[in-house]
């Protein structure tokens, strides 16, 4: 598994290129490849011993300059061609596109933003009329016990041979459960069963739900018959 | 009509997005247009002089409410929150779409001279840009252009509002 | 403090509850809650006297701008939804609540005179009303009592200021 660093200092070897040129005072429309190559490299270099990935297409770009600058080193074949093909030409072109872009965006980014710079009237949520919509009926015991021999079935049998038997006890789970509902106001019932606990886990977890609703501290509701069950504090802490 | 202003002034109010004319018009009944316009300008500006805290933008085609420019740091100091942010990269891109929607992925790739599936991807997430149809060449690639959100997030009232800029004018297509 | 005036109402205006001046003054920093209150019921006066769209209320412990009272109508057209509805039924429970909190539930269908379990089921789920306690008797059955949402719900700033049962159940429409 190869570790990945995004880089975000660069938005893309084009960014790169731009950089390399204000940094060197370069006329853009008239740019020393064999000098920026170098440097592109460089920088290509230092970047890959910094162990961050390089996006691919950082290299498509060192191939085009290095492409560019052999065509370059080529004496012109035809002498009485008075203009001819610059092979910097297309790359330029990318670049202004490339540049003027980059200052619309600078330009965007500028603007008063809503929800960074300005903000607009707190309304009282209108997902509290959705939720009124949804009218959730409580349900029974049997419905959970239901859910949870669906769960239980569908555990492996090496999870079922697992015997741990002081690891957990019935009132830290309890403690468990109002503690995570206070903080997620609700939750489902299959989020609390959870996975990777074991049988045993499973089990203390279930009997804690049943005690919790003995004790009318949680209920369970579901929007419509074999729905999700949600688990809901029913006391406000 | 009798307390029109007032009216109109807390339909704006409970609004989650701008409110458009047409939309006051509809709930007013047979008001002209022109005289819920005058209302909405003469709202915009008393806030304005009124400098408070908050006041009255025509923006994405409607009026909003929102707080004032400067006192953007309380507010964020109120709710906490992390401020919409959108990196450099999913900028950029923006920028991209906005200028030339409707536009394909590979069109923008091209200019931005990086893949832009991730920031694509994220700019969608956030409904500032949406796909607005197929062009019609082989593979028929998918055609993408900003959303209203887009307009309203970014305070303009339509698109023709971007700031242009010279670079790009002679650039053309 | 310069401009305390518009920042407190900016974060009014982006709150989604009530504001309180606690909240208020962990925002500003080190001003005394004198002067936040003053500059609360400035703005409260402000709005009264300009009988706009909306206005500022002290409410359930806090300030929230609210839109007139004589306006809902045009709210409501705009919304399309119904507002909250409470059944007769309900009412009637939610007052007993209100009127005779901590309240057990046997005490609530003395009152009413059937079992209200249906009832005070959906003034739960609402959160209009909340479990309090259990009484000290054989038993322990459940106190119930009024919540910050209804003081909100009925704009009541506390439960001293409950109206009488006929207004109360007016408002409920």
């Amino acid at each position: 598994m190869s570790y990945e660093i995004k880089l975000d200092v660069f938005k893309g070897p084009l960014d790169l290129l731009l950089y390399l040129i204000k940094k060197n005072e370069i006329n853009i429309y008239d740019i020393p490849i064999a000098f920026i190559t170098e440097q592109y490299l460089e920088y290509l270099e230092i970047i890959k011993s910094l162990n961050l990935d390089l996006a691919g297409e950082y290299l498509v770009l060192a191939s085009t300059l290095i492409h560019i600058k052999s065509k370059m080193l080529l004496p012109t074949q035809n002498d009485e061609e008075e203009d001819e093909f610059d092979p910097r030409e297309d790359l330029v072109k990318q670049l202004l596109e490339y540049q003027a872009f980059k200052e619309v965006s600078l330009n965007l980014d500028k603007r008063s933003l809503l929800e960074r710079d300005v903000f607009k009237a707190g309304h009282l949520p209108s997902r509290e009329l959705d939720a009124e919509e949804q009218s959730f009926v409580e349900v029974s015991v049997f419905e959970l016990v239901e859910a949870f021999r669906e769960i239980v079935s569908t555990m492996k049998e090496e999870e079922l041979l697992e015997i741990d038997v002081e690891k957990m006890s019935l009132s830290d789970r309890i403690n468990e459960i109002m503690e995570r509902l206070a903080r997620e106001k609700d939750l489902t019932f299959t989020d609390l069963l959870g996975k990777g606990k074991g049988r045993k886990g499973v089990i203390y977890t279930f009997l804690a739900i049943l005690e919790l609703m003995k004790l009318r501290m949680i209920r369970a509701y579901q929007v419509d018959s074999f729905g999700v069950i949600r688990i809901f504090l029913a006391v406000e802490t | 009509m009798k307390d029109m202003k007032a009216i109109v002034e807390s339909l704006i109010f409970v609004s989650e997005a701008p409110l458009t004319v047409d939309k006051i018009r509809e709930v007013l009944g047979e008001v002209e247009r022109k005289e819920i316009r005058d209302v909405l300008y003469d709202l915009v500006k008393e806030y304005d002089e009124r400098n408070g805290g908050f006041c009255l933008e025509e923006v994405a085609g409607g009026f909003q409410f929102r707080t004032r420019d400067d006192l953007g740091v309380w507010v964020k100091k109120l709710k906490g929150v992390k401020p919409m942010m959108l990196t450099p990269a999913a900028m950029e891109t923006l920028a991209v779409v906005a200028y030339r929607q409707p536009v394909v992925k590979s069109e923008i790739d091209r200019i931005r001279g990086v893949d832009v599936s991730g920031a694509l991807k994220g700019l969608l997430e956030k409904k500032l840009v949406r796909m607005v149809g197929r062009r019609d060449v082989p593979g028929r690639p998918m055609l993408y252009g900003t959303t209203k959100r887009f307009l309203e997030v970014f305070n303009l009232n339509d698109l023709s509002e971007l700031p242009t800029l010279r670079e790009l004018r002679e650039l053309g297509q």
